[in-house]
């Protein structure tokens, strides 16, 4: 019945052995546990040798219990189950004391780290020595992926899925795909067009059969779990039947709202209220902004279905379509329900546009300081100005611009302290796209660091000083004041350690990349984790960049962080290589870790008394009721069981059933009973 | 090191049990070592998938069993990894708490927190309060030193999980 | 709303440098003169002492901490909720020393000790623009006599009503608006302009005069520039180097500007009718006349 | 109002609504009690009703001996048709397999128990039929229902901790308290389960504290104050100190009280997301 | 300008010398210049804002305590303020000039400045309250030079404050003066 347990420690170089007396560890965790039958240190246990080792000696000395002492689970559990499991030892007997990150990396103090270290791998053996053996749980794959956000990383995404076979849906919330980087003017280091490159992919995702395009959609909510989720997507209502429409632009033409400001444009253009955001839109199908329309706003005014309004009928009297006109200002949210075997999430960034948290800036205030993205819209051939570099004030030409890098990044006190990543780099392509169209006009930028480690970026930017005549100032702006039409810029020259003043007729602040403002509503509907600024955090920084905290959802683009076009891209083929892996599966292998309630022989049959206190806290509705019957029918006892395709083996019934009917596997009492019971108290 | 020099001698070191959830404050725990954040090393991490799995058994059995004090740590209300499970846990020690205060025990050897997987730095300070604090009350003596054998059995009968503390 | 306002009984404390005979006591009286029409009722600490102002700080921070407690602590003792200050330089430093021994418990420690009396930082401590916005609104639409016309006015906070705001918690730091507010409601026009909150040079009056002259200088600027005919201040120092160095700034530039800076309670004063001398508007030296009779009577 | 409880009993047994009335019937001495449990109509004269009806009777409702009777009919006070309304929450009856006859009441025990001093179910909240002159349930403040630990939750920490070790070191294990506990109704309790064994069996002072502590956190949300455990206590341990103790702290919490109302979430399966945690760090 | 370090620089960390007086963390300060960009006085000063923050970061104990900067800091607070790192500049420069005053390192070109600090607290320090024609006495006394310089200012200045009753000769002293001495005796 006792198992016989291997204690392996690991040196992991120096991380561990240099505050940890390894050697001791072993020694002691033989020492009065005659359950622990081999004890060994080695210097990488990870390392192909030493996973061999491990392989090695379970079959030498007919382990069935394995302790590795290294780092944290979260590193290297995997690959030590993974290689006991090749030994023919059940996976799930093995345990791992987080030496590294719990003891040596924080504990300078030799004895005091080996002392706890002992400690550490004695619960983690009588752990094991309650392990049970477990099977992994097999789950069928629904192949069709979800991918959220139809910017350069969900178009990229969703390609690379649906090239390889599979069916994808996409969701977008505004009108048409295309996302950030199709505002922008031209992109660095090649100063290539950016709608050039953008709209091609455009074009192809529309076409690809394997694509299901929703846009003007939402996520309503994601339920189930990693290969069978259930989505519920919105559809908000259009108020254009997008079967019937033709996109030929009768209506946005007649639209007598013709004032509101564009929100592709920054702000800086104008739109109609039946609109489509840009000419390259896809669908290149208007959407009707009931916010904005005349006759929706009458509605409101009069509290009277939309229908029953006489103000303004343009749109849907010009729509050449029939006999049903392609405009229904009836319609309303629609919601449908996916199933979905796996998720990217590519919801992108928003830029720092309330700039008014700069009022020592102007921002907000002064319609000539402005931000990157609308600094984009004005050089960009299809912006406001059709590429002409204007002040949104007065139009004037500036011959005098000043950049102000690291707006809302690096700046903790305006609750902002990450690095945006791209700001320098479009700033030195913003004062060379000036410079292309103003040459004789001055850029100026003030810089803290200039950051271009990508390839040819350094190039790139000396090329912005060394070739394109901007000049750099290293310092921060403190002030931008109005003096007659001229924008007064305070800043600091610290190389030279003075105060700069420039008149200039044009600001421009290079605002941060934040996270979308419903961030943390949207991750909590996907149950994927954030971090302090909202960005989706990947489960692991270096190792799965890709992968969030729910098993089955990824991550592409911005939405996990700041970063530019080509690492955008990158993320997104990764993401959909990891999706492709999951769809190539017939059934996949979830975690054993799920909660079972205990069956036991006539008459007890189960010692659940069946108070349904765990259906009720389960938060997957992961239990059920069973009736137990006796021979003839009838029922002797109602008790609760376990789904296991549902649970996902937090344990919340365990804690809430008094008769401690229900366990988890992986943790069940007996394992967290040895747990507390090994603990050596003073 | 300059607080291992300082330690007096023959201080009384507590020993405290952590019951942490995998997702944030285990995972907080590991950053702090990331970041090779010293704090006191008097803490022991029972790692369960989530706070909500920690049934207040858990808790009495440690004092039982000799802890001086007792760290309950999980996501923060709405982060929990499986929705809820924080705040049923939440639910638990907000009547568990003030039980175990009636009964005569401090509430500062049993502390609850949320830590995120982000928050390495709160993990340290978190430790080094609660050993700081239970050190300050000493060792939980009048528990530990109660007799666990019973008045009328006699030593023989006493189970295995009968140690001396 | 009256009734509750009269009943407000708010500690007083002047500082040095309005106080009866001192250099800007004209302010100390048009805020007194003024409440006295309108409320709150205000009450002089007893026995207060000088805050230590810049210098106390600038040497001393235990020390100028201490200063500014001490009188906290008074009015406490004399059991007042609020405190108005109304030099900026004395709020501040009241406020940042009871957020500085708030935070601090052993300077707390040492600081009861020098004043002899315990702190327990109760009392808030407002500026007066506060006073004004808080109390006495609604009083100066229903007892105003008289109303300006074509007076510009361009507020000046100067530094310290703002700064730092993280501590001081007033006001929009790079754009305040309380003081704009205030002289629209007595229906002046308010002009915009870029000054709001620049440095007068403060205390280096007597020390770094050609400081202040070029800082002053930019600020007369600007108000100028943005069309101003008279600036409203509520800080004596600030009042102090506009009003006294229009004269070194003409011989050094040859620009005269000749801008009347009044401090807001003079010009809520004359709003409510007050008597111009009254209210010390003979003590300036940029001649006030222009302010005075721009106001007439209202008629009802 | 005997009379009316017999003759309820009998036409309940005759026309076979139920197969068993659980009752009071008469005991040793005149101060006391037992329970009776009437099969046949001619029984119904064992029935008996005084100030002296102290005990609940749903505790019968998990025994097997009394399961067996049938279908039962049971005289409730208020107070225990309380737990009748957390045992079909709690999923361990169905409502059509219980007759309740509610009595009125207006407190029992001599001198009068603790629980009916601050009673506010002088009519009971459920029942099939009512026995007696209805009674109007006047709402008592918190304080007043809580006014008994008061005395014990200001004392310092160390008389506390005294307190309660003296109380606990009698405790002999003898289970009583959960065996007459209406509530207490798992199959297996937690102390009988031995793999592991959580709390240790046989009685010294450190396993009693947390035989006590985790009976009384096994009710919280639940208890109803019928104060049976204590009153059933060989060794006169105050336990329905500690139940109340958890149910000020529930309802002060979360604004609940079992056994009120058959459509509330159990206090301790549901949650609020503003659920108090000042106590977190 | 050199800046020299030995052991000897090494074994005092002036950065955290700062921090433990005044709880303000240099560390944090990267340098951008934000706070020179907006100091007033900045023109006026040998060494910019930021250097002296830097001074401190590298442990350049003298350049920081000698410079005039400290002196010449008007304690408007904009740096504070604009600071996007939280560093609390103007309150730095509080403390490094009360450490010049300790070591008597202030900078002599300043003199003007620290003498009417010096005459200020002695007139808070005798009557709890500013005797201003008191203080400006012992200015001018003590700085005839700069009272020279502005000779011609005091004439119109100072006698107009008289004329119009402003400027009081006696001073104010306050009844618990004694209590003023007794903080100055245990603080200053």
């Amino acid at each position: 019945m006792s198992k016989k347990i291997g204690v392996f420690v690991c040196h992991c170089g120096t991380n561990i052995s240099a505050t940890v007396d390894v050697e001791k560890v072993a020694e002691e965790a033989k020492k009065n546990n005659p359950g622990v039958s081999y004890t060994t240190t080695y210097k990488y246990m990870c390392s192909d040798p030493g996973q061999k080792l491990l392989r090695d000696k379970i079959k030498e000395e007919g382990l069935d219990g394995v302790v590795v002492a290294a780092c944290s689970p979260k590193m290297h559990e995997h690959t030590f189950r993974n290689a006991s499991k090749k030994a023919g030892m059940n996976p799930y007997h093995v345990e791992i004391s987080n030496l590294r990150e719990q003891c040596s990396w924080v504990h300078p103090d030799k004895p005091t780290g080996t002392e706890k270290s002992v400690d550490l791998v004695r619960m983690m053996t009588e752990k094991t020595r309650k392990d049970k053996s477990l099977n992994p749980i097999k789950v069928p794959v629904t192949k069709r992926a979800l991918v959220i956000g139809g910017g350069i990383a969900g178009i990229q995404a969703a390609l690379d899925i649906a090239d390889a076979g599979h069916e994808v849906i996409m969701v977008e919330r505004e009108a048409s795909i295309g996302g950030h980087m199709a505002q922008l003017s031209e992109t660095f280091p090649t100063l290539d067009c950016s709608q050039c490159i953008m709209t091609p992919k455009m074009v192809e995702l529309a076409q690809n059969e394997n694509i299901t395009l929703y846009t003007w959609s939402e996520i309503e909510a994601v339920d189930g779990y990693l290969g069978n989720f259930d989505v519920k997507i919105r559809k908000k209502a259009r108020s254009v039947d997008l079967d019937l429409c033709t996109g030929c632009s009768s209506c946005w033409q007649v639209c007598p709202s013709k004032k509101i400001k564009s929100e592709f444009d920054m702000g800086l253009g104008k739109r109609t209220a039946i609109y489509i955001p840009f000419p390259q839109a896809i669908p290149s199908k208007p959407v009707l902004d009931r916010e904005h329309c005349l006759l929706f706003k009458d509605a409101r005014k009069k509290n009277i279905p939309p229908n029953d309004s006489k103000v303004c009928r343009k749109c849907l009297d010009i729509c050449p379509i029939a006999p049903v006109k392609a405009i229904d200002y009836t319609q309303e949210d629609e919601i449908i329900t996916e199933k979905i075997g796996a998720i990217v999430v590519a919801t992108g960034y928003k830029e720092l546009d309330d700039i008014s948290m700069y009022g020592e800036y102007g921002g907000g205030k002064y319609k000539d300081v402005i931000t990157g993205l609308q600094f984009e819209r004005l050089a960009s051939a299809s912006g406001p100005s059709e590429g002409e570099i204007q002040r949104p004030s007065d139009g004037k030409v500036p011959e005098i611009i000043v950049f102000i890098q690291c707006v809302g990044s690096r700046d903790p006190a305006k609750g902002c302290s990450y690095c945006s990543k791209t700001c320098c780099m479009y700033t030195a392509k913003h004062t060379m796209l000036y410079k292309h169209k103003v040459h004789h006009g001055h850029a100026y930028v003030f810089y803290i660091d200039i950051r271009c480690p990508g390839k040819g970026y350094e190039e790139f930017s000396l090329r912005a000083i060394e070739e394109e005549g901007a000049t750099y100032l290293r310092g921060r702006v403190s002030r931008v004041y109005k003096k007659g039409d001229k924008l007064v810029v305070l800043g600091a020259d610290t190389l030279t350690g003075s105060v700069v003043e420039i008149e200039a007729d044009m600001v421009v602040l290079a605002s941060a990349m934040k996270a979308q403002d419903d961030a943390e509503k949207f991750a909590q509907k996907l149950s994927i984790q954030y971090d302090k600024d909202k960005f989706f955090s990947e489960i692991h920084p270096k190792l799965k960049p890709v992968e969030s905290s729910s098993a089955g959802i990824f991550l592409a683009g911005t939405c996990q962080g700041p970063k530019d076009i080509p690492e955008t891209v990158a993320q997104a083929g990764a993401a959909a290589s990891k999706v492709l892996a999951l769809l190539s599966a017939d059934e996949l292998e979830r975690e054993p870790v799920v909660a079972k309630v205990d069956r036991l022989p006539a008459p007890i049959f189960s010692t659940c008394i069946g108070c349904f206190y765990c259906q009720r806290v389960c938060p997957y509705g992961a239990i059920e009721s069973e009736d137990i019957k006796a021979r003839d029918g009838s029922t002797i006892k109602t008790v609760a069981r376990v789904n296991e395709g549902l649970c996902q083996g937090c344990g919340l019934c365990a804690a809430t059933c008094r008769s401690k009917s229900v366990e988890l596997a992986g943790f069940n009492d007996e394992q967290v009973y040895a747990e507390i019971n090994s603990v050596e108290f003073n | 090191m300059s607080k291992a020099e300082a330690k007096p001698e023959n201080q009384f070191e507590p020993k405290i049990i952590a019951f942490l959830c995998n997702w944030c404050t285990y995972a907080g725990a590991d950053l702090a070592g990331t970041g090779r954040k010293e704090y006191q090393a008097n803490v022991r991490i029972i790692k369960l998938p989530c706070t909500g799995g920690i049934d207040p058994l858990f808790l009495i059995k440690a004092f039982e069993r000799g802890a001086d004090g007792i760290l309950v740590s999980g996501c923060h209300p709405g982060d929990c990894h499986y929705n809820s499970g924080n705040y049923h846990a939440r639910r638990r020690w907000n009547v568990f708490r003030p039980l175990l205060e009636f009964c005569g025990i401090n509430p500062d050897r049993i502390q609850f927190s949320w830590i995120s997987a982000a928050e390495g730095g709160k993990w340290v300070e978190t430790i080094n309060g609660i050993v700081d604090a239970v050190r300050e009350l000493g060792p939980f003596e009048s528990y530990q030193k109660l007799n666990t054998i019973g008045p009328e059995t006699s030593g023989g009968a006493a189970d295995a999980s009968s140690e001396t503390g | 709303m009256s009734e509750e306002t009269k009943k407000t009984k708010i500690g007083y404390y002047p500082g040095c440098a309005i106080t009866k005979c001192s250099t800007s006591e004209e302010y100390g009286t048009s805020v007194l003169g003024v409440s006295r029409v309108i409320g709150p009722e205000l009450v002089e600490i007893d026995d207060w002492n000088c805050c230590g102002a810049s210098s106390g700080h600038a040497t001393n921070h235990k020390l100028s901490t201490a200063l500014s407690v001490r009188n906290i602590s008074l009015a406490e003792k004399d059991g007042y909720d609020e405190v108005l200050a109304p030099c900026p330089m004395c709020s501040q430093r009241l406020i940042v020393s009871q957020d500085d021994v708030e935070k601090d418990e052993k300077l707390r420690e040492e600081v009861e000790d020098a004043i002899e009396m315990p702190i327990s930082n109760n009392v808030k401590v407002s500026n007066y623009l506060e006073i004004v916005k808080n109390y006495s609104m609604d009083e100066i639409a229903e007892k105003q006599k008289k109303k300006p016309e074509g007076l510009k006015v361009a507020s000046y906070y100067g530094c310290l009503l703002v700064r730092p705001p993280k501590i001081l918690k007033f006001d929009d730091p790079e754009d305040p608006k309380t003081m704009d507010e205030i002289v629209t409601a007595i229906g002046a026009e308010a002009v915009d302009w870029e000054f709001k909150t620049s440095c007068c040079g403060g205390g280096f009056t007597l020390s770094r005069t050609d400081v202040v002259v070029k800082l002053t200088n930019d600020i007369l600027e600007g108000a100028a520039d943005a069309g101003a005919n008279a600036i409203a201040v509520a800080c004596p120092m600030c009042h102090a180097n506009l009003d006294m160095k229009q004269n070194n700034i003409e011989k050094e530039t040859g620009r005269r500007f000749n801008i009347p800076i009044v401090y807001i309670s003079e010009l809520i004063g004359l709003a409510l009718g007050l008597n111009p001398k009254d209210l010390g508007m003979d003590k300036h030296f940029i001649d006030t006349g222009s302010v005075i009779n721009a106001f007439s009577n209202i008629e009802k | 109002m005997i009379e009316e409880l017999r003759k309820k009993a009998e036409e309940l047994l005759k026309n076979g609504t139920v197969k068993v009335v659980f009752g009071y019937g008469e005991g040793s001495v005149p101060e006391r009690t037992r329970p009776v449990f009437i099969t046949k109509p001619e029984d119904v004269n064992k029935l008996t009703w005084n100030k002296y009806c102290v005990y609940n009777l749903t505790t019968y409702l998990k025994r097997q001996e009394t399961r067996k009777l049938g279908k039962p009919a049971l005289i409730l006070k208020g107070c225990d048709a309380r737990t009748i309304i957390v045992l079909l929450k709690e999923c361990q009856i169905k409502r059509e397999d219980v007759y309740i006859i509610g009595v009125t009441c207006d407190g029992v025990g001599d001198p009068l128990a603790e629980k009916c001093k601050a009673c506010d179910v002088h009519t009971p909240l459920i029942y099939d039929d009512l026995v007696g002159e209805k009674r109007e349930n006047k709402e008592v403040p918190f304080e007043e229902r809580y006014a008994e630990l008061d005395e014990y939750e200001k004392l310092e920490e160390k008389d506390k901790w005294e307190f309660w070790q003296k109380q606990f070191e009698k405790c002999i294990k003898c289970y009583a308290c959960s065996n007459i506990c209406p509530l207490c109704f798992c199959d297996r309790c937690i102390v009988e389960k031995n793999q592991p064994q959580w709390i240790d069996p046989s009685a010294h002072p450190r396993g009693n504290l947390s035989w006590n502590v985790t009976r009384a956190y096994h009710l919280a949300g639940r208890c109803i104050n019928c104060e049976e455990c204590q009153r059933v206590c060989p060794v006169d341990i105050p336990l329905n100190l500690l139940n109340k103790k958890l149910a000020k702290e529930a309802e002060k919490s979360f604004d609940y009280r079992p056994g009120y109302n058959i459509d509330d979430e159990l206090a301790m399966s549901t949650y609020k997301e503003d659920d108090d945690e000042d106590f977190f760090k | 300008m050199k800046i020299k370090i030995t052991t000897k620089e090494l074994t005092s960390d002036f950065a955290k010398e700062v921090k433990e007086r005044s709880g303000i963390d240099v560390k944090k300060c990267y340098q951008c210049g934000k706070c020179t960009a907006g100091c007033p006085v900045a023109y006026e000063m040998d060494y910019m804002p930021n250097q002296i923050i830097r001074f401190v970061q590298i442990g350049a104990r003298k350049q920081a305590l000698t410079s005039r900067t400290i002196w010449l800091c008007a304690s408007c607070i904009t740096c504070t303020t604009r600071c996007p790192k939280e560093v609390k500049i103007a309150e730095l420069m509080d403390v490094l000039r009360e450490m010049a005053l300790e070591e008597g390192v202030a900078n002599p070109m300043e003199k003007d400045i620290t003498t009417f600090h010096e005459a200020f607290l002695n007139s808070v320090k005798k009557h709890g309250r500013i005797s201003e024609c008191g203080m400006i006495m012992e200015y001018k006394r003590k700085r005839p030079k700069a009272a020279l310089k502005s000779a011609l200012q005091d004439l119109s200045d100072g006698s107009h404050l008289m004329l119009k009753g402003k400027l009081s000769l006696a001073p104010h002293s306050i009844k618990g003066k004694d209590s003023i001495k007794r903080i100055f005796e245990k603080l200053g």
